[in-house]
This record gives C-alpha cells, structure tokens and sequence, in this order.
C-alpha cells in the first residue's frame, strides 16, 4: 500500500532519511533503512574533504535545531568506500555540493555507479562562500549546476532548493528547465541565530546556521504547494516531518515522497516506522489505496 | 529545550594531576545526571563532549575532569573559579550496575567517568576493585578519593612507577577476583586488550567509548560507528560487550572532523 | 533603567506592541500601553476600507500561528478618529500601507500629524497585487516609496521589511539611502501553510500565511544582526519575542527596541509589564545601566 | 496547541425552529467547556464563532444551535449527520454562578448558552427562572429542554403570539422575584435596555457579547471593545454589569470586518 516510485526508483514507502542526518558512514545509512525508511540520502559530499566548521555546530531553538556543521565529509574519493558499503537493497541518493558547476558534474559522475539518484545541494544555508545556498539563491547558477551534471551522468538527479530566496518557483523552474528529475523542497531555513545573553555571543561557532525541525513546516509545505503548480517534475518534500500528520499535508501539498531529518533527535531512526504505520491506517482509514492518489490533493478545489 | 549551552559559574576546581583539573559546577538535579554520561562544554570558541567524573547529589555539584592536550582543553585549564563555561546535556546512555562484585578498569583520563561510578556502586552497596591505569606514576587519578570511597585500587603505570609495571590488560590477567560485572574506559587501543582478558572470563563488561562529536543530540552522524551504525551520543557512549561486538571498528579506527578513518 | 530614545522619541522601555495586534482602534492601543508597553504601533491601514479575507485567517502551528487577515481596516479617514483616541502621552507609530508611491505618501501626509512616527508595511506576506511584501521584496520600490513618504511628512519613518527575500541587507540598505530613519525587522516568516488532512484543504481561507511567534526569533535576530552590520539607522526588531531574554537577544544583535505580537496569545498585554521587569533585574545583575550599552554588544569580538 | 481545526462529525442534529438547529457533537471533556464560552466554527469555506449551547458531560457531547441568517449558516444548515465541521476552541471567558436564585434573559437565538447556563445552574441546585423572548412564538427556543430541567420559563414575544406581549425588558420588569444574579444574552440593544431594568434592581449581571471574530486567540485585534480595548474572544464574551460600565460601545456600536463603526 505504501509503495511508490520516483523518477523509476521503486520506494517501498515514501519515506527518505534527508540529507545531513545519520548520513555519513554506510552503517547508519544501512541502520536507518533497516529503521524503516524508504530510501536514504548521504550526508552532502564534495570533491575534496572538508571538516566544516568549530563546534558548536548546532543549537536548539523553538520547534527546532539551527544548525552549521559546515557540510563536513571526508572527500568524494573517501567517500566512495562508504557507497559501496550500503547495502543492495537500499535504495541510496547521493547528495553531493561543489563550488562550480564543474566540480558538480566530477563528484556526480564519480559515484553514479553506487547510486540510484543524486541530490544536488545547492541550498546550504551556512555553506563557504561559492557553494551552497549561493548557488541556489541564483536561478542562472541553478540552471548552469543542473545542467552541467545532468550531461555528466545517467540517473535521475534531484535538486534541493533553499527556500531563502524572494521566489523559489522562479528558481524551481529553472531546475526543471536544466533537466532536474525532481525537486527536493526545502533544505533549512532563515539561517537563524541564537545569541547567548550571559556572554553576549552567538552559540554557533558559524554565528548563523540553518532552522530545521517542525518549526519551519509551514514554510516548507507551502513551497511544496507552490512549486507544484509551476513544475512537471516530481517533488521530494521536506522540513520538520515528525508525524505521519506532516507526511500527509506534504503529499497533499504535491510531494510524492518525504524526507525525515531533525525528528530524529526527538525520536531516534525508528521514527520511519511511526511514520510509515500511521499512514498506512490513515490511508485505509480515508480510503486510499496508493500514495499516488494524495499526492497534489489540495489543489483540488482551490 | 535542554539543547542549548547554559553558562555554568566554575565553582571550585580541583588539581588531580599536573595535567588534570576537575571543573566543580552547581547542577539542578531535576536534570538527572549518570556517570557514564556527558556534557557538551563550550569555551565560547569550541564546543567538546566531557564525561562527568563527579556525581555529587548531596552539595548539588558535577565535575568534570579535563586533561590539558590541545587548544581547547589548554584554554579550560586557564580559567578560574567564578568564570563561566557553557554546559549542555547531559546526553547518552550510562553506565548500569548489575550483582554485588564490580571491577573497573580505567586509563588515564578514562578514569573520568569511572570515579563516579564507582562512588555510585559503593553508595549502592557493592563491592569494587578498580585497575587503575597510566603512563606514568604521575598521571595515575582519582586513587586518594577512591580509596576513601572504599575502592580496592590497584595501580598500574607503564613505566612502572606506581604499582605494577605494564598494561592494564595485563594487571588484570593477574586478578582473579569473582566479578558480576566490569566497567572499563580508556584509550580504545586498551579497551580493546582488556575487552580479550574480560571476554574470555565471560565477565559481562561496559565500555565507555569516545568519538568526535558534534550535535550530540544524535542527528549529525558524526558519531556513529561502523558496522552498527549506532550513535555513540545516543546509544552510547557506554556499550555491553555483546553489543561491541557489532561495532566493526572498535578498537580499529575512528573518524576525524571529516569523516576520515583514523586508525588508533 | 529602561529608558531610551528611537529618532529622538523618548520611550519609557524599549518594548513596541508590533503592527497587526490589538491596534484597530484608541481603547486597545491606550490598554496595551496601560499594560506595560514602551510605545504602541497601530494596525495598518490604508487610503480606502478593506474588510481583509474570509476566515479563518488565523491558524497556530508549532511555535507560533500563521495568519492571513489581509490587513483589514477602516481606511485612513475613520482611522483618524481612532489616532485622535489614543492618550497624549502614549507614544504613538502608524503602520500604513498602500499599493504606490503616491497613495503610501497620501496615507503618511494626512495622519503624520496625530503620530510620532510612520511605519511603512511594505513587508505583508499575505496583502492583495500591488502591496504588502511585494514592495518590499524589490529594493527599487521599496526605495520609492520611502522616497516619497519622506517627502511627503516631517515625521520619522521607519520601513518594516519582510525576511523572505534573498539578501535583506540589500533591501535593508535602499530604505536607508531613500531616507529610512529607522528599519523594522521583521514581518512575518514565510509565508507559511497548514493543510487539513481530513479535507486535504488549506486552512486558511487565502491558502498562505505569515509566520509569527517564538518559531521565527532565530530568523528575526539574524536579520538585526546581519543587518545592523550594514547600515547606520536604528533598528526596531521585532519576531517571536516573548520574554526578556528574547529582548536581550534583540538587543545585543543591534536592535534599540523590541516589537512584541503574537506572545500576547499566549500571555495578554500584561506581557510587556513582565518583558520590562525581566529585563530591568537582568540589567541590574549583569551591569548594564542603559538599554544603549546593550545594543549590538553581540557584534564585538565576533 | 489547541487553536487548529479540529474535524468533528455531525453526530445528531435538532430542529429547534424553523430557522435553528442544534448540531451534535461528540466531546473530549479534558479540553473542559463551560456555558458562556464559544468556539470557531469552519465549514471549509468560511469560519464563524457559535456559542455552545449544549453541554453534556454524561454523553461526552456538546451542541451549538446556529440561527440560518446568511451564506455561511445556510451552507451549515444544508449539513446532514454524519458531515464535518472544524472546530477549534473553546475560547472566552464563560459564566459564574453564585447564590441561589438565578434570573436568565434570553432573546432569539441569545437562548444557547443560557440554555447550557441554565442545565448547570439547575445541576448546582439553584432555582433558575428565564425570561425567553423572541420576536414571535415560532423562534422561542429552547421552552421545552428547560421546563424539563426544571427551569421557570416566562414567554415573550414581540407580537404576543405567546406569553407576555412586548420587550423582554418589560416582561422583566413585571417580574419581582429575589435574584442573587442574572444572565443576559441576547441582541446588544434588547441587552442594553435590559441592563438598564436590572441595574436599577440592583441585581450582579452577566452579559455575554457579540463582535465580528477573526483570529479568537486573543491578538487581531477585531474583536476589542471601546472604551476599555477588551478583547470579546478573551477578556470576554461574558463580562458583569460593572465591568461594561466601562465600555462605551456597549448598545450603541459594533464594528464590521474593516473595523469600521456600525451603529445598532
């Protein structure tokens, strides 16, 4: 009842580990899956390692974390060992960040062969300057980002956009435009910041990191809604799914899968199958028998 | 919302050895503290993972015991009582008592964590003998408050300085004390020596382990270990042997700020 | 202790009740400022009437609600009467708003004199074609329109921006260069949606909402913070404050004082009664005499 | 976080009268509801405040009692048992009871939460007489439930198609029993006029209020009353006769979505 496909990936439900969350080593990739999840999505890796920024890297707010780590990863080349260690079944994408459209094209085509899908994070919202959400802030960048891996391999590619911008439908479009498979709405939110007041000092080494967790919602559901109605293409939702609830507006909204990250800290990887039981009883319960039929269902009528 | 650092004052501080000083805080214990368990601790320019060495639930106090080996550590050695640090936590799972026989088995600062749980165990009836373990005569902690605690110390220095000459692994071959149980901490390469003498006597054994940490609060994936993919902030830092033997890399490597592997 | 001055208003406290809450009419804004607060700013309005959407225009999510009321409001004429209401010593800011140049002038000219200072709501998330945050989403427009309400009055002005654009500094700086006196950051977040799952319906009658309350502060005072780095005016912020820590937060990012809305949901007016003793003891026992010595302290050492 | 659309089903409806019905729902009574509150009612289209009218914490339900007036209630009216509406609240500040004899003045549809008032005075073993007015005998509401729950009722009507012929101010002032409180609901003129019979009696008074509702949780700002700046959804909807002293719109003005003044 929950299966699903994306862009021809066959998804036993729709359900994915979001990037950044557990998504470093093949053992927590493969744990979160035996969890429950869907799919799962690495940690965001780059041509080169990087060691992200000096704790803290995260900080509780309302509804939420802020969070800076800094896209730390241990370099393409390192990170291959971690692909191959994932097992058979799981269905993985690959999020990958450069600082030029070139660098993109590289580490994708790098590690096609170990994945089903590649996710392009152009949205970082406390990336170095170059990469990250100034990209995604540029519907030109976007486009060249997009494009340039899109002729550099053969799997579907999603990009994940950052909803820090004056319109991200205009910035969606030209996603598609370049030939992105799918979207994936939204990476983390503001960015925030958290200053402590005995010290006067941000908490994050970063100063400002990017929100995530239920708190930002809202602004992600709308996003989702919004660019449903500007694209063709299929869209991953995410931001601050912790209930079989979110799930539900978000495929309402016109995703046709979610991914789950923050919650995890609330309620560890066996969320997925919290999450995945409680649709399924809402869906008999409401009569649905695929997840397809809700996908977009909020439109109707508007 | 207990994710956020809360500016502790460092009420008193306490030179355990020339390269160890124990930061005393007051701690509301409405937030349950268990020795095995750590805190985030932020200097205003780092943040790191310290377990608890004390556990004082009479004066309303923590400590945490920090040797002096890098940047940040060095600038928490500079600070005096009345200055602030930020404490976040605590987080992970502890340590568990189990039977009336306790034997530790600590390394150098690992014996952080263990100087609580063996205060803990006394106060709880049981009885513990403690290998207490170090390069050196001079870095060997914890044992004058131990003994006062009515814990069974045995030393063990490498060079031989203090007790028997050797490895921990090795003093404990020599004991053949009836345990229920054994809690051990220390650098891994000798948890990993010590995990072979207390497996093959089929002592059940927690393991105190320490990785590179950043949230803490178990989303980050910076911890976790091959090949269960466990997180030590989460489902550790304190492991069962049995569940050890699942983590692959234990003993064999760790990760650096990158994601590296980093063999001990 | 809690005195301080914005564009040489002289303020009891630096709390604002914010624009959009409890400020329709001169009983409401004489209550809010009998409970505690430093000044009030009305709701905004407009040269005609406007009846605002269809409920329901309010719906609570995690850490705050978002709203679509469409700024609804009698127009400027029956609005006088209620700017004539409200007390002489009740320092008192006009929130208006309009869809040009020309009607932004006509509203500020006509009650600059019952005011001690202009709010110009370029910022709504959820205004008609024309107004709210698609002025302030264009940094030539919103120059504009600050051009000629500052032609047009001898009051301050200061120019509430929205946070959901690419890069407030930019739109942050033009309001300054067009004559801005003061900024107010921010408006609301997002915009943001809830979908009923039951009905697969938007809950708000206009679909979209902004985002307000405790969720949105880390996004509000890293817009002070970063923007307060780039230009010279004061800055009022405003987002998700709800006690006196929130206003140290504030504070110490660089804003003079601190709007307070949606916490009067879960607290009431009296809100601001307990902002202000919270933050006289905080000053007492960290030293502080002024409420200017506070202000951007977290910018030093950074 | 209460203050979202709760979907409840239609679980009985009551014609009251030609123009009123009851609709049923069932209620989880940990969110407690008192006579005098209200809440919001969506119907997917467009969202009205309804006092509640019916609570019964026996069969875990409650009633609100909508009058057909305009498009929103209409669109309710054509709802059949078994529909959803949205519900969110309750909201306000409902009635007090105290002493013996309580006097209750309703007209038209201002009868529903004096009718769920009138079941818990009669509950607390007060004696409670109800002036029941409307402007014709077809749109009294609520004479029978009440005479069951023991209630005096007194019958008024504007065209004397049954009981007293005349104002309910009037039927009142023929009435002079001894009262330790009254409750008022009703139109704001036919209150103000009431108001009026039982300040001179000197008789502590309810009133409960109507205004233009937008967001109910206490900030739009809409529903705030001159001269104090109550806000009807929080401070109200039910204030004493003392406390609208202080409220100068009270009987002579509303206001509508704009804000703008409408006179009664």
């Amino acid at each position: 009842m929950l299966r699903t496909r994306i862009c021809n990936i066959e998804l036993r439900n729709p359900t994915m580990l979001a990037a950044g969350v557990m998504g470093s080593m093949a053992s927590s990739l493969n744990r979160v899956y035996r969890a429950g999840a869907g799919a799962v999505v690495t940690k965001s890796f780059s041509l080169e390692p990087n060691e992200g920024y000096k704790n803290p890297t995260t900080v509780e707010v309302t509804g939420g974390i802020i969070n800076a780590i800094g896209l730390s990863n241990p370099g393409v080349e390192a990170f291959k060992e971690e692909l191959r260690g994932v097992d058979d079944d799981v269905p993985l994408i690959a999020s990958i960040y450069g600082s030029s459209p070139e660098e993109f094209a590289r580490v994708a085509a790098s590690v096609e062969d170990y994945v089903d899908m590649i996710e392009l994070n152009v949205s970082c919202p406390h990336a170095m300057a170059g990469c990250g959400a100034s990209i995604g802030q540029d519907a030109g960048l976007t486009f060249r980002v997009v494009s340039a891996v899109k002729d550099a391999v053969g799997v579907p590619v999603s990009t994940k956009l950052t909803p820090n911008v004056t319109d991200i439908v205009e910035i969606a479009k030209s996603a598609e435009d370049a030939g992105s498979d799918a979207l994936t709405l939204i990476n983390s939110l503001g960015p925030g910041m958290k200053i402590d007041i005995k010290t006067a000092k941000p908490v994050l080494s970063n100063a400002f990191g990017g929100m995530s967790g239920p708190a930002i919602k809202p602004v992600a559901v709308r996003c989702v809604y919004d660019v449903y109605r500007s694209v063709e293409i299929p869209i991953i939702g995410a931001g601050g799914v912790r209930d079989f609830r979110d799930a539900v507006e978000f495929l309402f909204a016109g995703a046709v899968a979610v991914q789950v990250g923050t919650a995890i800290m609330y309620d560890g990887p066996e969320i997925f199958m919290g999450i995945c039981r409680g649709l399924e009883r809402f869906m008999i319960e409401e009569g649905f028998s695929s997840v397809d039929e809700m996908v977009g269902l909020a439109h109707e009528g508007v | 919302m207990g994710n956020v650092p809360e500016l502790l004052e460092i009420k008193g501080i306490v030179e355990e050895s020339e390269t160890v000083r124990t930061f005393i805080f007051d701690w509301d214990f409405r937030r349950e503290i268990v020795p095995g368990q750590f805190v985030m601790v932020w200097n205003f320019s780092d943040e790191k993972p310290m377990s608890v060495s004390l556990i004082d639930h009479k004066r309303s106090e923590i400590g945490i015991s920090i040797r002096r080996v890098g940047e940040f550590t060095s600038a928490v050695h500079e600070l005096d009582e009345g200055d602030l640090l930020g404490v976040r936590g605590p987080y992970g799972r502890g340590f568990e008592l189990m039977g009336r026989n306790l034997i530790l088995v600590g390394g150098g600062i690992g014996m952080a964590p263990l100087a609580a749980l063996a205060e803990e165990a006394v106060a709880r009836g049981m009885n513990v003998d403690a290998v207490v373990a170090a390069r050196t005569s001079d870095e060997l902690l914890f044992t004058e408050r131990l003994e006062n605690a009515g814990v069974n110390i045995h030393t063990c220095t490498d060079d031989g300085t203090c007790g028997f000459q050797g490895f921990a692994h090795e003093r404990l071959s020599e004991m053949d004390g009836e345990y229920d149980m054994a809690a051990v901490c220390g650098p891994e390469p000798m948890m990993f020596h010590v995990k072979a003498v207390l497996d093959e006597r089929g002592i059940p054994t927690q393991f105190s382990l320490e990785r590179y940490m950043k949230c803490a609060v178990g989303i980050c994936g910076q911890c976790c270990v091959d090949g269960t993919g466990w997180r030590v902030c989460a489902e550790g830092p304190v492991f069962w042997d049995h569940e050890l033997r699942g983590v692959g890399e234990f003993g064999r490597y760790r990760r650096d700020a990158a994601g590296r592997r980093i063999s001990w």
